[in-house]
């Protein structure tokens, strides 16, 4: 570790000291370096590629410190640097949507910032100054702090009911950007928790179960909202809302079963971001791939991967998800049996939405694809392929660092009898036509039409202002004057006599 | 109320009047040429009193065959001074009337009338 | 008692008079009020035991006002209409001088009866003063400082009065009064150098002389006589200036006389040569008086004017 | 020393008046060798204490007495250096502004009347030394012509009426006790009838000479209507005269029931001075008259100062008082002096002549706004000096919240209207062009004062400790 | 250094501006050359005098200089700890201004007056930090309204004229009151130099309204300068001033001069101890919290750059005050460490918006459109000074927030945290949509007035190089934040020898 408590701001430090920042920092770097390498040849023809770079350089930097962040401060400094410059990348298009959407992931940013910011400064407080997160481990969470903390940081983790930029934000930045957004950068959100929330903590322990059931809901809603919708890229976030579900429950389980449920977490972490950047860069393309069988067997190999297929990391981490949560010290209200029913209608749900987006994902049209994008087409399949080939080693080095259970026979098929299941119900529903009113379909989330209002109220045309009643007192002095005007000389002289009756009569 | 004899008293009452009435007059009068003349009324009045003040030792018929020199001497400087000052205001007044007069020659009715202080 | 009811008419009239003269109509009634007030009030004077002081009133406060006071009426614009004055104008001054004038006849009441006990001291001091004349000791010697001071405003008076005189327009003389005044002049000066020099033991005194020496010159003057009296004429600028200036060098010329003169004292005369200073002095003094009055009522001859009304004399 | 500073400005006057060629020179020969002997003086007062002259070397009680003390010394020394600054000033522009010849031998009986009541202490003479004054106040400000005539004989009059209340106060006192001399009177005071009202006929008197509110209606038209030098001598020393006169009478001669009664009426009429003559400093167009109305204002503090001090008996508002006075002294000269300059060579009355004037003229707009902050009281100033030492002495009485309200107020009247004038000076949008080109000489002279002023400050603990035990 | 003219130190540090300033006003307009070198003379020499200063100081010297004024009340200066981070701070960015003012005021009229007064006004915040006792500090406060009274109204608009009658009404008034106020406490305890601790205590028993009421009375007079709630009227109307005036008038002088008073009063008046005595602090602390947000949110609706960034000052020179008023150490340290901060962010922010008006003519917000692209370093400048003000890091502005939070959780104050939350929203609310607007929208049409300053820069370089220096000053200040030099690092410096006496 470093430390520059001396020479930057007080207590800094940079460090990958702990288990799981190391691989955290690992696996950013390969998704950073991938989908750099990407970009650089799905940006080369951009009109804005300079601004492009910086900000991607600036967001890069930012998520890179925030893991190696040994302080509050420092990781704040890479929250806030990376959370800023997303927003260059996700208004990089410059169309009248992403300006709106970067307008609401501006708004949130900051929010969460700010809210991140007062948590951690309750924290230090708490920790008597102390900016060293490590130290923060035995002091105890207030209820203030812990919200706070929870509030700003899951405002980038984006799961319920503080998703509301993904969908929008997504979209509408290009490919590899979203891809990070939704592969890396929302992660932090959750490092940040696992930094500064102590898995031990009483407060957290009681707290927990509640995160449990909103990961639940969150992986549900995510997958139900991501339905509704036709475009590849909403459908992706929506499902990026769904995975953080999961991600959540995980966090809550290493409250609830110890820090044995971290390398679960950090393998859902990898798989997920591994997963869903691969998604994203093939919506990016998906254009290019009409007609060609081995482009769309990569995606498919992907959405495989997210489904849990046996043998892919999902399975892994959904096999041992599973086991955390069965073997969980939980609350009585909460019905072991009913979760894990959940989780296994989960994963069907899981299913039918990357079903979902193959079908979107198949409508999209070749000719959609412009010429311009259409550049380097084969170095962009090619690292395309490189990622989900990575994705698809990630089992074993899953297997080799974090010991992760390898699914048993019964695991196996309890994974892929979800998929078919779904398979089956998407078969059906196409078949039968399924389909609900129009109407229902890509609806306009609320979130824009508030963050609309929201501008409207910090950027007014007029606000209320008082001001001093004028009284004019000219008439008065007019009057006045006039009245004085008078004889001068028997004036003054009356007022002596005046002056000599009245201090004489006062008693001299 | 009071040990004065009756002489004294007319006397000394005859000169605060004359202050009272110079006073009225400086008061009232509207025309400044009068109002100097109600100062002179006025300083008469204290002079007077003074005259008389000076007098107190022969009414009482007392030891002292003198009226009091100093009070007389005083009275003296103050008719100088007195005088001076008339002559003064005096001068200012012609001045201000002539220059009233070059001033106003076209409106002849306003002539009579001194405007007031 | 017959005295008493004298002083009562007298006061009476005196009051009458102010009073008179204070409401009458017209300005010129004012004046010439106010003159019989003056003397009146010199009378009274006399009544009250202060001949020299009634002297003076005569001249001073009725002759030498009233005569101003003509010579301002006489440029001022004729008076087309009396003045009227509403009643509460009238009234309400009254009110309050009333009240005034209650609080200060109260206060005069309480006076002692007895005069104060400077007189003794006076008396004592008169064999030192050189002058036998208490009135003239006081005047010269005991409060000279008063003196010098109001010849300073006397010579003060007339810089202000000539600074602001206005243009003198010249008037032809009338012959009768022309012989009158020729005849009169000598008279005048011999009667006030009687004043002066009787100054010392009985009353009489600087400024009763200058008084009718300025008398007597502007009688003259009105007849556009002594046409050489005149500002700026340095002699007698150096003569109207030299009633103070004499004072002071006689003052500063004492302290160089005294004998063994350790401290300083201001217009301490050596008891020995009090008399000749102090007949200097008011010598010089009943000059300066006399030209000072004469410029202050008669004012500047017109220049030109003033020669060619001469030569019309002729 | 006495007798030379005297008789310098006596000799002056007639000389002048017999050469009237050389009068401006003589003038200011006699306004410097006067200074240097006031200083002799102040240093010969301080070293041997009080200076008591008793005239013509008769007895006390039938001579005159003089006394120089550290205040009269000071004053004196004010009065000459101020002479002396104004004589230049009247040198420096008496061609441009045509200024009578007889400003010279006026204003040197102006010095002999004031110094001669500064030493005064014998009632008769100080009614002498008043009428001086006054005429000659009046012969001043009749030096400027037809339009000064008509306020000169309104000062005059009421000037002659207040002396005339005055004497009639003498009188009756004399007639009381027998005694001219203040410290043989004060020894037989008695607080009965007679001396109250001759008291109060007196203040009365001074009160009117001195402008003091309400008795100040002459006071704006006569200082704004005469020449600039002449309202320079007038606000600064002339209407202190009568003021230094009732100190006399009611620090030393009053008795103590006299004094408790009469008390918040002088605290009253200060304070009604200071607000109303603010206001109407704020309101007047006229430039010269906006510095008028600011000394009735700034009289108020004096008679404010003298209201509390007869009150509650506190030293330092004596030093506040004199304070006060020395202050606006030099304050006021520097103002009459500046805005006169800039009048006359912008060409105008209205406090409108004035736009642009720090371009113009910086330096007497400088000077303005300099003498303005004393006049407000800005430390470190005299006037600061003054307002420091009242209000210490408030709080130190406890308890006096109103006065201090009322102290407060009145700053922030004379702020506004000093600042006022400040302010359109920066206006550059539209200057008035000067008539002819700004002379820098007579704009240092009006700078002059206003630095002393600022310049008390630094003498400010001598000064306070020497007129807090003086305090007559 | 000899004792002999160590005595003299503070005082020629005031000198070394005062005096090149009255010899300016004497100069004509066209000595350019001298009038220039005198100036950077002038503050070359004072830098030179702070840092000999700054380093004796840190030893553990005081340095003192008196002059005999008022009984018991000598003219004081003092230089310690908590002067010298006021000194510091306004002879650097002195530097900065006049570069700036040179540039800024290259052919326009009456700049001989301008530059005196400029260094009349620097000398009269140097004095009011050096001020060694309440008595020195009214004298320089009244000092500082007159000289700066003259910058305000500079261009002798009638706008300018009317900022500049309502900046005297102000201030003025709040200079009688101090007046009261001082004297009030004078006749209780006399004036005695500033110590750590305060020195009423000996006096609170028996005198608690009294004290009360001084403290109203002084608080009410630096909060006019302070530009506290109800008192902070002037401060957008004096935006008619030319930049360099507003900049100086928002960064060092006249608004820190009010907080560095609060400063004073708080903690060598009163003292730590007496304030909670009296129960003087909570009130302080609600208004300072109420300016805050009040000035945030007015400075919403402002459509002219310059007033918004007034508004912004409003509201952000209360952290300091807030800072002190907490009464704890940290939050000391956050309002200490905020004084600068906030002069430095603030100055770049003026310094940016004065580059655009003279540049481009722009002063509305809504014509930066674009302006990114035509004038980045600028540009850059602002956002950095925008990104400080929010608080994001790694600016300086970041820091002091960190620290006042952590004072105001320190002492138990938790709904501050929540204040400074808020307020960080709406500085984000007004400052990010001007960086939205310079970066991410095109130009929409002509730019207002444009001017070629340059022909190789954006600007003249010499309205570009203090813009830059203190951009970058922001930015060392906040990385470099635990070093020796640091404000940060004074100020921990101060707030231990502050809070060490108990």
């Amino acid at each position: 570790m470093i430390d520059l408590s001396n020479w930057l701001w007080p207590g800094a430090g940079l460090g990958l000291t702990d288990a799981f920042t190391r691989p955290w920092w690992c696996f950013s770097l390969v998704l950073w370096l991938l989908v750099g390498a990407f970009s650089l040849l799905s940006q080369r023809h951009d009109a804005r590629a300079g601004r492009y770079w910086l900000f991607f350089a600036l967001c890069f930097a930012g998520n890179m410190l925030l893991i190696a962040a040994l302080d509050a401060v420092s990781f704040y400094l890479g929250f806030s640097l990376m959370s800023l410059a997303a927003y260059g990348l996700v208004i990089h298009n410059n169309t009248a949507k992403a300006r709106r959407a970067g307008r609401l992931y501006l708004q949130l940013a900051v929010l969460g910032e700010i809210l991140l910011f007062s948590g951690l400064l309750l924290r230090a407080s708490a920790a008597g100054g102390q900016y060293d997160w490590h130290s923060w481990q035995a002091v105890p969470l207030e209820p203030l702090s812990l919200s706070l903390l929870l509030l700003g940081l899951g405002l980038k983790a984006g799961f319920w009911p503080l998703h509301w930029w993904l969908p929008q934000a997504h979209p509408v930045a290009p490919a590899p950007a979203s891809a990070l957004l939704s592969g890396v950068m929302i992660k932090a959100g959750l490092l940040g928790m696992l930094m500064f929330i102590p898995a031990t903590d009483t407060l957290m322990q009681q707290w927990a179960p509640l995160l449990l059931i909103t990961g639940l809901i969150s992986a549900f809603y995510g997958v139900l909202a991501g339905l509704l919708h036709t475009q590849p890229k909403v459908i992706l976030a929506y499902s990026s809302v769904s995975q953080m579900g999961y991600l959540l429950m995980l966090f809550a389980l290493l409250s609830l079963t110890g820090v044995a449920a971290l390398p679960v977490l950090l393998a859902y972490v990898v798989h997920h971001g591994m997963a869903k950047a691969s998604l994203f860069l093939y919506a990016g393309m998906a254009g290019e791939a009409a007609g060609r069988i081995w482009r769309q067997a990569l995606f498919w190999l992907a959405a495989l991967a997210m489904m849990a297929l046996p043998l892919s990391s999902g399975a892994l981490v959904k096999t041992a998800l599973k086991a955390k949560l069965t073997a969980a010290s939980l609350p009585g209200w909460l019905s072991i049996d009913v979760l894990s029913s959940l989780l296994t209608s989960g994963a069907v749900l899981t299913a039918l939405l990357l079903l979902h987006l193959a079908a979107q994902l198949r409508a999209v049209k070749a000719s959609a694809v412009t010429k311009a994008s259409a550049n380097n087409t084969a170095g962009r399949w090619a690292l395309f392929t490189l990622l989900v080939g990575t994705l698809w080693a990630l089992p074993w080095f899953m297997l080799q660092y974090w010991q992760l259970p390898l699914p048993t026979l019964s695991q196996s098929g309890a994974l892929i009898a979800p998929v078919l299941f779904a398979v089956l119900l998407r078969w059906l529903w196409y078949k039968l036509g399924w389909q609900l009113p129009q109407h229902y379909y890509n609806r306009n989330a609320p979130a824009l039409y508030y963050s609309l209002k929201l501008k409207r109220l910090y950027q007014p045309v007029s606000q209320p202002q008082w001001h001093w009643p004028t009284i004019t007192l000219r008439p008065l002095e007019r009057r006045l004057n006039r009245a004085l005007n008078r004889p001068l000389v028997s004036t003054t002289a009356l007022l002596c006599c005046l002056l000599f009756v009245m201090i004489l009569l006062s008693g001299v | 109320m009071t040990d004065l004899s009756s002489q004294l008293l007319l006397y000394i009452g005859t000169a605060a009047g004359l202050f009272g009435i110079g006073l009225y007059g400086f008061i009232v009068g509207p025309q400044t040429l009068r109002r100097i003349l109600a100062l002179n009324i006025i300083g008469a009045g204290i002079f007077m009193l003074m005259v008389v003040l000076a007098y107190r030792g022969l009414a009482e018929e007392a030891a002292l065959t003198l009226t009091d020199p100093v009070l007389h001497a005083l009275i003296l400087t103050g008719l100088v001074v007195a005088v001076s000052a008339t002559a003064f205001a005096l001068a200012l007044l012609t001045r201000l009337n002539q220059a009233k007069s070059a001033q106003c020659k076209p409106d002849q009715l306003r002539h009579g009338q001194e405007p007031e202080q | 008692m017959r005295l008493l009811l004298f002083d009562a008419i007298l006061c009476l009239l005196l009051l009458t008079l102010a009073l008179a003269s204070i409401l009458s109509r017209q300005l010129a009634h004012a004046v010439i009020l106010y003159i019989a007030f003056g003397l009146m009030m010199a009378l009274a004077w006399a009544r009250l035991a202060a001949p020299d002081l009634a002297l003076a009133e005569a001249a001073i406060g009725a002759g030498l006002t009233g005569a101003l006071c003509f010579s301002a009426l006489a440029h001022q614009q004729p008076q087309l209409k009396p003045d009227v004055l509403n009643w509460p104008k009238r009234l309400w001054p009254a009110v309050f001088v009333l009240l005034m004038l209650g609080g200060v006849l109260a206060a005069l009441l309480q006076l002692p009866p007895s005069a104060s006990q400077l007189i003794a001291v006076t008396q004592a001091g008169i064999g030192n003063s050189g002058v036998s004349h208490p009135v003239t000791a006081v005047l010269l010697n005991f409060r000279s400082w008063d003196t010098l001071l109001e010849l300073v405003v006397l010579l003060l008076a007339l810089l202000g009065a000539r600074q602001v005189a206005p243009e003198v327009k010249p008037a032809t003389s009338w012959p009768l009064s022309l012989g009158w005044s020729r005849l009169l002049a000598p008279m005048v000066i011999l009667l006030a150098g009687y004043l002066l020099w009787a100054g010392a033991s009985q009353p009489g005194g600087a400024f009763q002389a200058g008084a009718l020496l300025a008398a007597g010159a502007v009688v003259l003057r009105l007849n556009q006589q002594l046409s050489w009296l005149s500002w700026s004429n340095f002699w007698i600028r150096l003569l109207i200036v030299s009633g103070v200036l004499v004072f002071v060098l006689m003052a500063l010329l004492a302290i160089l006389l005294t004998p063994g003169n350790t401290d300083v004292v201001w217009l301490r005369w050596p008891p020995h040569l009090a008399a000749g200073i102090i007949l200097l002095v008011e010598l010089f003094a009943t000059l300066a008086i006399a030209l000072t009055l004469t410029l202050l009522v008669a004012g500047e001859p017109a220049s030109t004017g003033a020669e060619h009304g001469c030569g019309e004399g002729a | 020393m006495m007798v030379v500073l005297l008789v310098l400005p006596l000799l002056g006057t007639l000389f002048m008046l017999l050469w009237p060629k050389i009068a401006p020179l003589l003038a200011l020969l006699t306004a410097s060798v006067c200074s240097l002997a006031a200083l002799q003086l102040l240093f010969l007062v301080s070293e041997q204490g009080n200076q008591q002259v008793l005239l013509a070397g008769w007895p006390s009680g039938l001579a005159i007495s003089l006394e120089a003390n550290s205040l009269s010394s000071l004053l004196i020394l004010l009065t000459a250096l101020l002479q002396l600054l104004v004589g230049l000033y009247a040198f420096a522009t008496h061609r441009r502004d045509k200024l009578g010849a007889g400003f010279w031998p006026l204003s040197c009986m102006l010095q002999l009347g004031l110094t001669a009541l500064w030493l005064s202490r014998d009632l008769f003479n100080l009614y002498v030394c008043l009428e001086l004054l006054g005429i000659v106040a009046v012969a001043l400000v009749s030096l400027s012509g037809d339009k000064a005539i008509k306020p000169a004989l309104n000062y005059l009059l009421l000037s002659l009426f207040g002396s005339l209340c005055y004497l009639l106060g003498v009188a009756i006192l004399y007639g009381a006790y027998g005694v001219l001399d203040i410290t043989v009177l004060a020894a037989r005071w008695q607080a009965d009838l007679p001396s109250s009202i001759a008291l109060l006929l007196m203040t009365l008197g001074l009160m009117l000479k001195a402008a003091l509110w309400p008795l100040h209606g002459w006071l704006p038209a006569a200082h704004a209507a005469a020449p600039a030098p002449v309202s320079a001598l007038l606000s600064a020393l002339v209407v202190k005269g009568p003021l230094f006169i009732l100190c006399l009478l009611w620090l030393q001669l009053a008795g103590a029931t006299q004094v408790a009664a009469v008390a918040p009426w002088f605290a009253g009429c200060g304070l009604a001075a200071l607000l109303l003559g603010g206001v109407s400093a704020l309101r007047t167009p006229f430039a010269k008259n906006m510095v008028a109305y600011s000394t009735v204002a700034q009289l108020g503090y004096a008679m404010l100062a003298l209201g509390l001090l007869l009150r509650f008996n506190q030293p330092l508002f004596a030093a506040a008082l004199w304070l006060f006075v020395l202050a606006h002294a030099l304050a006021k000269a520097a103002c009459f002096l500046a805005i006169g300059e800039i009048t006359a060579t912008l060409g105008g009355k209205r406090i409108n002549t004035l736009k642009g004037a720090s371009q113009t003229m910086p330096l007497a707009m400088f000077a303005f706004a300099v003498a303005g902050g004393s006049l407000i009281g800005l430390p470190p100033s005299g006037g600061f000096l003054a307002k420091w030492a009242l209000l210490q002495g408030l709080w130190l009485q406890g308890g006096q919240l109103f006065w201090l309200l009322a102290i407060v107020l009145a700053t922030l009247l004379s702020a506004a209207y000093v600042f006022r004038a400040v302010v359109l000076a920066f206006d550059r949008a539209d200057p008035v062009a000067p008539d002819f080109a700004p002379r820098i000489l007579p704009q240092w002279l009006a700078l002059l004062p206003a630095l002393a002023v600022w310049a008390m400050a630094l003498y400010s603990e001598p000064l306070l400790q020497l007129l807090k035990q003086e305090g007559l | 250094m000899s004792p002999f003219w160590q005595q003299y130190l503070p005082l020629s540090i005031i000198l070394s501006s005062l005096l090149p300033g009255l010899i300016i006003f004497t100069l004509k307009e066209t000595q350019v050359k001298l009038r220039i070198s005198l100036n950077l003379f002038g503050v070359g020499v004072k830098l030179l005098l702070v840092l000999l200063m700054w380093q004796a100081v840190k030893a553990g010297q005081q340095f003192y200089f008196s002059l005999p004024f008022l009984p018991g009340a000598d003219l004081v200066l003092q230089g310690d700890a908590l002067s010298l981070l006021f000194v510091v701070l306004s002879s650097v960015l002195w530097l900065a201004t006049t570069i700036y003012a040179i540039g800024y005021l290259e052919q326009s009229p009456l700049r001989s007056r301008f530059f005196g007064y400029f260094s009349l006004c620097v000398s009269a915040t140097v004095g009011l930090a050096l001020a060694g006792n309440l008595v020195t500090f009214l004298l320089f406060y009244e000092l500082l309204t007159l000289a700066t009274f003259p910058l305000v109204v500079h261009r002798g608009t009638p706008e300018s004229l009317a900022a500049g009658r309502r900046y005297l009404a102000y201030t003025l008034s709040g200079g009688v009151i101090l007046m009261l106020g001082v004297a009030l406490l004078h006749s209780l305890v006399q004036s005695p130099l500033f110590t750590p601790g305060g020195y009423v205590a000996a006096a609170v028993s028996g005198n608690e309204g009294l004290l009360m009421l001084a403290f109203a009375l002084m608080i009410m007079v630096l909060g006019v300068k302070a530009a506290l709630l109800p008192l902070h009227g002037w401060l957008p109307q004096a935006m008619v001033a030319p930049a360099p005036v507003s900049a100086l008038l928002h960064a060092v002088a006249v608004v820190k001069a009010g907080a560095f008073g609060i400063i004073r009063l708080v903690y060598d008046v009163f003292g730590v101890e007496s304030m909670q005595a009296l129960q003087l602090a909570q009130p302080l602390m609600l208004l300072a919290a109420a300016t805050i947000l009040y000035g945030s949110w007015r400075a919403l609706a402002q459509q002219d750059i310059k007033r918004r960034l007034a508004y912004s000052t409003i509201s952000q020179v209360s952290y300091i005050t807030l800072g002190v008023a907490m009464l704890g150490p940290l939050a000391a340290v956050g309002g200490l460490v905020h004084l600068v901060h906030q002069g430095v962010m603030k100055i770049t922010l003026f310094f940016c918006a004065g580059n655009f008006a003279e540049t481009l003519g722009i002063h509305k917000i809504r014509e930066l459109n674009g302006v990114g692209r035509r004038m980045p370093v600028t540009a850059m400048a602002f956002t950095l000074g925008a990104l400080g003000m929010i608080g994001i890091p790694p600016t300086a502005g970041f820091i002091s927030k960190w620290y006042l939070g952590l004072g105001a959780a320190e002492v138990g104050q938790n709904w501050l945290i929540l204040v400074f939350a808020l307020s960080g929203l709406l500085n984000a609310a007004y400052f990010l949509p001007v960086v939205y607007r310079m970066w991410f929208l095109p130009q929409s049409g002509r730019w207002p007035a444009e001017q070629r300053l340059s022909n190789r820069f954006e600007t003249h370089w010499m309205l570009l190089l203090p813009a830059i220096f203190t951009a970058i000053l922001l930015l060392l200040m906040g990385l470099f934040a635990s070093t020796e030099l640091s404000p940060l690092s004074w100020s921990q410096l101060i707030v231990e020898r502050e809070f060490r006496h108990d």
